[in-house]
């Protein structure tokens, strides 16, 4: 049944062997020591201050949808600064290997890079931007923003939640092991069949791929029905769906992305491995099979996945552009329908993305019109924010920067879109990278909402507020950084510049190159400056404390809990009585947040099991890459071993007495008295 | 006339304004901006259609926005505030009714240019401008140069049936001419390009697409696969040269006298894996007739050009095995 | 902002707190999630028809469907599906009586025709493959043989459940969480059903034509 | 979680007690008639192939939706309503991605597939 392989195998190692460690390439290597003496820098660190049994209680095993928010966050942006330096270092071969003049280095007939390891790492740059870095700083926004807008508890499923996070890490594992066991794939974060069949990828890095996407898409998967869930069965009495604020209204119809299209790819990808290990013929040329079958599957889940992460994005201007405009949206109801339109049609667009397979001009009619019936509802959008700020008092803080420069990158990336949308232009510049340019503008206009979202909500989280000197200096180097990258990349579209280049052929495209290089040095800067944005402001966390309502002016519920917020959420579940909740209540005065009185509150225990059947999840896919077969059942029955014992565990859950809510709430009442308006959620700062 | 005035104004416009963003780029640089044939001039008209319809709303949405941002900012102690207004049925018409407009207008242009750049049947060509130049060049468009295409792991082949010829890395079709091509691939996905004279069209193992053009300037034009297909993808770029119809007669009987045959056998052979470092050309007469039937058979009989473990990262040593 | 006067809410006669305490429905909220996970795994199953729907012509000179599939077999797997849901609603009607003994009697019942059920469709593919038609040979032997399979994976997948649940009802009676996975898995069990109706028509009978 | 029905008893849940031995049985005996006449349409060649084709899938349809009915107990009861919203949400997505992948592909293969060699 099993394939022939190129290269040994063995039943114990399967195709493990020393060899597969790079060790005779420098970059590797160097990237080797850094990641042994940063994790050896985090160990040392979390020893010496004694708090591994504080990371284990309140972190590892924690069910608490907020501090798995914060997880997902920062593997998310530990995963953006991997692909941005694999940006960095594409940027710089294309800079190094302009011209058949130009020398080579390390190996490389021209540039630093041989075209396998240039190929790696734009597949894998792809791959962790779009499902490791910007996926999960959505989803941890959604993960701790969604709950406390409707008024929840937790989320519906805490231990699910838990295990989500928990396949994604492990997913995001796989793709950092890869630099230095094996290598990674060559064949695009897209995976272009049948380039991923075994004959044209003979190596691991397609396994790799394959694995880790598909472990990471059963977490974003398991967190879609999650978030659903919780927004249909978990809302606050008088949360009708007609007050439900706008992200949250985001975050369902994404997720009902999410819910549908994840498992088209998670089939696309179990059809590619059938391929690949069995011998299978469903996107291989020969023997019947089709590869364009691969690429339509792909794209059913591609395209929509483009609006799962764009759909939250706009949620968070959303929220962003009223608040600091000191008005409520306006066109809800619009924005509502809009958000739906869009993940609907969503779904009848994804064939845009191989306008030029030659599939005739009626389907590439229906496509390019569907395609662009989704430029209505996003239009829709642009101009109801823009209508907010109509007779408004806009305050520019940080989190409105971002709102605005995402705002800005809309309507830039929707002149191309629609340009791309159109198969006669498509034809020309389809594969170039003028499209890389055009979804670089629209993942950066997610970006801009997901850095306005953690501007944002980050007092929330943590009872302070970042730091808005260097915070304006982090957006406006990013600012700069885009224009000085993209426009670049969008003219050298129009030169005919195709994208995935390793060795550039004209040398007349250098000079735009060396521009994109010093707007990557940009970024850099901009990089420090969030480094250095976090750091002061958590030194200066003192000065910067903030109350319930940290911009004086926010709208939804989530604002009416202690900031921090506690770990069970509201002390006693709000009864919500218009659309922008807190907005209503500051209006009528209903400021103070104290109840009348306390109850008991239900409580989801923590548990180790989502890490564990994460850490046996990472040893399936590491034995499934490697063809390790006795790893792949071991782990396989250890995963189903582990959910039947969970399912027999009938301790899951506890309760905070009354009385112990009312002591903490005091606690927490006086550490708030020294935070102007700290406790009845008085605005902190006088507006004009 | 004036329509047609305001066209060249807008195209012109759109040229400058692009053409200021690369200052630092050479004179010929925007090769989509500077079409030599129908279907990429097609191609282009349609492009600066786009743009300019898609400028005319964006262009008045962000001057709103930029000017309710400064005029309502908070220290603006002058703009009314109205802190309960959000919403408005006439607004909302409008919001709903401008993109709904204009998605109507660009569908319509989408679906003209989706049959006038139809890579297999392009109606650009049956228009009377076009027709009329092919006519004075004498090649009516009845008697088209055929030409195979066929990709490799990492190589063109160009196959002229007819004449039965072929050459690796370079394409030459005489001017004014419409040529037709079919292309498969011997391996994975292609795409075949040449900016200034086509646009994109997919090459896929055991299928054939098609694809016609027609060149009107005499030239050497660059042509490229823009489908990533390995390490040896940066590599496949071809010269598409356009010569005069004698001259396109010389070259095939020069081409003709190549002492390289192409059987089939031979297509096994030339099929291996190849970097062909800075489009070296190569020449092959006597070519098999069916030989891209047999390339597609063989793919569909499940043959495969298996790429060599290690081939991308030892590029330099592969080459001098394969040589 | 009139933030200076704050009113209690026994004073302004509004509830702002549901100090009630109105809790949610565990069970319908469970059920509710599972019943997303249904869909989504629905969607598995459209993706792989699809792509049947594509590849069932491209037989590459190997065995077409009319050649491997019998009708009349499938049927007798038909009966066997669709009498052990049968039995499985017996035992949620059980369920409705709380009679833990009829529920795991009927459960058994049921896991007994599944498990006949998968005896027959492993006897189907043992017998494919000692005649050589294996998914290797062709795009629709490939995607005949994972469609089929999917389905049959889902049915494996189900008995183990049961026997799970089997267990914990005789273990911990009908708490919250036992009635909650009950129900879940009649959702996954009368989903089967759904998705064989579907692979019978599409497969069997349609690749009988 | 706070759970309302600690102190109920779970088998009283609204869930529960919308199973039905007559609709169980009505399900059975309605789905597996169904079946059992495409199957005997079918093994006859009763019409033309296309005309069977169409009979069968509306058969399988009126079975699907049967079992969603006797089976699932789908409707738009305060306990099923959220059930049956999200499979109308998803019965679309359904057809889209069969509907349109198969269009597609008849399309490219005309255009693509070259006959007679053995696709």
């Amino acid at each position: 049944m099993l394939v022939h392989l190129q290269g040994p195998w063995s039943p114990l190692w399967g195709r493990l062997s020393l060899s597969e460690v790079p060790y005779h390439n420098m970059i590797v290597v160097g990237a080797f020591a850094f990641a042994i003496v940063l994790g050896a820098a985090i160990v040392g660190a979390v020893t010496y201050a004694g708090k591994w049994g504080y990371l284990w209680r309140e972190w590892l095993t924690t069910v608490d949808h907020k501090k798995i928010g914060v997880m997902y966050i920062l593997l998310g942006l530990v995963m953006l600064f991997r692909g941005f330096v694999d940006a960095l270092m594409m940027r710089t071969q294309q800079m190094m290997a302009a011209g058949p003049h130009a020398a080579g280095f390390l190996g490389a007939l021209h540039g630093y890079l041989p075209p396998s390891h240039f190929d790696q790492i734009y597949s894998a740059h792809g791959t962790i931007m779009i499902i490791l870095a910007v996926t999960p700083i959505l989803v941890g926004l959604m993960n701790i923003v969604v709950p406390l807008q409707v008024g929840a508890r937790d989320m519906a499923y805490p231990y699910l939640n838990a295990v989500g996070l928990w396949l994604t890490a492990m997913a995001a594992a796989l793709v950092m092991l890869s630099l230095f066991l094996g290598d990674f794939s060559h064949a695009g974060w897209v995976g272009l069949a049948p380039l991923t069949e075994l004959p044209y990828s003979p190596n691991v890095g397609v396994d790799y791929w394959m694995w880790a996407i598909q472990i990471s898409s059963v977490g974003t998967t398991l967190g879609s029905i999650n978030l659903i869930a919780t927004i249909v069965k978990m809302r606050a009495p008088g949360m009708t769906w007609g007050r439900l604020p706008i992200f949250t209204w985001t975050s369902l119809s994404t997720n009902i992305i999410a819910l549908s299209s994840f498992p088209v790819l998670a089939v696309a990808l179990f059809l590619l491995s059938f391929d690949r290990y069995l011998g299978t013929h469903f996107f291989t040329p020969g023997l019947g099979g089709d590869l364009m079958l691969y690429t339509n599957l792909f794209w059913i889940w591609g395209h929509p996945e483009v609006y799962f992460v764009v759909l939250p994005a706009f949620g968070i201007i959303s929220e962003i552009v009223p608040t600091f405009s000191e008005k409520p949206l306006f066109g809800y109801i619009t924005m509502v329908i809009a958000s739906m339109a869009i993940a609907g049609v969503s779904w009848s667009v994804w064939l845009h993305h191989f306008f030029t397979m030659g599939e005739g001009p009626a389907v590439s009619l229906y496509f390019s019109v569907a395609t662009m019936l989704v430029g209505i509802p996003t239009g829709v959008k642009v101009f109801n924010w823009a209508f907010t700020m109509y007779r408004a008092r806009i305050r520019y803080d940080v989190p409105m920067l971002w709102a605005i420069g995402a705002l800005a990158l809309l309507l830039t990336g929707g002149l191309t879109g629609m340009m791309l949308a159109i198969p006669a232009i498509n034809y020309t510049v389809h594969n170039s990278v003028f499209v890389v340019a055009h979804f670089h503008n629209m993942f950066l206009l997610i970006a801009f909402a997901a850095m306005g979202g953690i501007n944002y909500w980050w007092p929330k989280v943590f009872g302070y507020k970042l730091d808005e000197k260097t915070g304006r200096l982090v957006f406006w180097y990013w600012v700069a950084g885009t224009i000085v990258v993209f426009v670049p990349m969008y003219t050298l579209g129009f030169m005919g510049m195709t994208r995935r280049l390793d060795y550039v052929a004209h040398p007349s495209w250098l000079p735009l190159l060396q521009l994109e290089e010093a707007g990557i040095a940009l970024y850099c800067l901009a990089l420090y400056y969030q480094l250095k944005q976090i750091y002061v402001s958590i030194r200066d966390r003192a000065a910067n404390r903030v109350g319930a309502d940290a911009w004086g002016t926010s709208r939804s519920l989530e604002w009416m809990t202690l900031s921090p917020v506690p770990f069970y959420n509201f002390a006693v579940t709000p009864v919500v009585h218009a659309r922008d909740e807190w907005a209503w209540r500051r209006e009528h005065g209903y400021t103070n947040l104290r109840p009348s009185r306390y109850v008991d509150i239900h409580m989801p225990r923590n548990t180790a099991v989502p890490l564990v059947i994460g850490a046996l999840s990472f040893a399936l896919g590491f034995g499934l890459i490697w063809r390790i077969w006795w790893l792949t059942a071991l782990s396989l029955v250890g995963i189903v071993v582990a959910m039947i014992i969970r399912a027999g565990d009938t301790d899951t859950g506890y309760v905070i007495a009354a009385a112990d809510v009312e002591r903490m709430e005091k606690q927490a009442d006086l550490r708030a008295q020294t935070v102007p308006g700290g406790r009845t959620g008085q605005p902190i700062r006088a507006v004009p | 006339m004036v329509r047609n005035n305001l066209w060249r104004a807008a195209r012109a416009l759109a040229a400058a304004s692009v053409l200021l963003l690369s200052g630092c780029v050479r004179k010929g640089g925007l090769v989509l901006l500077d079409p030599k044939g129908p279907i990429a001039a097609a191609e282009l008209h349609f492009t600066i259609l786009d743009v300019v319809i898609m400028l005319g709303i964006i262009v008045p949405t962000a001057i709103l926005v930029i000017w309710f941002m400064w005029h309502y900012r908070a220290t603006n102690r002058k703009a009314r505030y109205d802190g309960r207004w959000d919403h408005s049925y006439g607004i909302e018409v409008v919001v709903w009714g401008i993109p709904i407009l204009v998605v109507a207008v660009l569908s319509y242009f989408s679906y003209k240019g989706i049959f006038e750049v139809d890579p297999y049947n392009p109606r650009i060509l049956d228009k009377p401008h076009v027709t009329a130049a092919t006519a004075r060049a004498g090649a009516p468009a009845s008697r088209p140069v055929d030409v195979n295409v066929i990709t490799t792991d990492w190589q063109w082949l160009f196959v002229y049936p007819k004449l039965h010829i072929a050459s690796v890395d370079k394409l030459v079709v005489p001017v004014n001419t419409p040529v037709r091509f079919r292309l498969t691939s011997a391996t994975v996905d292609n795409a075949f390009m040449i900016p200034q004279l086509v646009g994109q069209i997919e090459i896929m193992p055991g299928m054939r697409t098609k694809q016609a053009l027609l060149a009107s300037h005499l030239g050497t034009y660059r042509g490229f696969s823009a489908e990533m297909s390995g390490p040896g993808f940066a590599w496949m770029q071809f010269h598409a040269d356009v010569v005069s119809a004698a001259h396109f007669r010389k070259w095939a009987a020069m081409v003709a006298k190549s002492p390289d045959h192409m059987t089939d056998g031979a297509f096994d052979a030339f099929a291996q894996p190849t970097f062909n470092l800075h489009e070296k050309s190569r020449y092959f007469s006597q070519v098999q007739p069916g030989l891209f039937r047999y390339v597609i058979h063989q793919v569909h009989m499940g043959k495969v050009f298996t790429t060599p473990l290690g081939a991308g990262e030892l590029m330099t040593a592969h080459m001098t095995r394969v040589q | 902002m009139s933030t200076q006067n704050t009113r209690t809410q026994s004073s302004a006669g509004v509830a702002l707190w549901d100090e009630g305490h109105h809790g949610h429905d565990v069970i319908s909220t469970r059920t509710f999630g599972f019943w997303l996970y249904m869909l989504s795994d629905a969607m598995i199953f459209a993706t792989l028809f699809a792509a049947y729907a594509v590849l069932a012509s491209h037989t590459a000179g190997g065995p077409a469907a009319q050649d491997i599939v019998h009708p009349w077999y499938a049927f007798g797997e038909t009966v066997l599906v669709f009498s052990s849901v049968l039995a499985f609603g017996f035992s949620v009607t059980a369920l409705k009586a709380a009679s833990r003994g009829g529920v795991i009697g009927w459960m058994a019942v049921a896991l007994l025709l599944g498990a006949g059920f998968l005896g027959m469709e492993i006897h189907e593919f043992a017998g494919l493959a000692m005649q050589g038609i294996v998914p290797a040979r062709s795009a629709f032997l490939s995607s005949y043989w994972v469609l089929v399979l999917t389905h049959g994976l889902h049915m494996a997948f189900g008995l183990i459940w049961m026997l799970v649940m089997m267990y914990q009802v005789a273990r911990y009676g009908f708490s919250t969480d036992v009635v909650a996975r009950l129900l879940s898995l009649k959702y996954f069990w009368f989903f089967q059903a759904v998705m064989w109706v579907c692979v019978f028509t599409v497969i069997y009978l349609h690749g009988a034509i | 979680m706070s759970d309302s029905h600690d102190h109920e008893n779970p088998v009283q849940h609204p869930e529960v007690q919308l199973a039905s031995r007559a609709g169980y049985v009505a399900g059975f005996i309605l789905t597996l008639g169904l079946m059992f006449t495409s199957l005997e349409l079918v093994t006859h060649h009763v019409w033309a192939p296309f005309k069977l084709m169409v009979a069968t899938s509306a058969a399988a349809l009126v079975a699907v939706i049967l079992q969603s009915y006797l089976l699932f107990r789908l409707d738009l009861s305060k306990a099923q309503r959220w059930n049956t919203f999200a499979l109308i949400i998803m019965i679309p997505l359904f057809v889209l991605i069969i509907a349109l992948t198969w269009w597609m592909f008849q399309s490219l293969g005309a255009r693509t597939m070259i006959h007679g060699m053995g696709m």
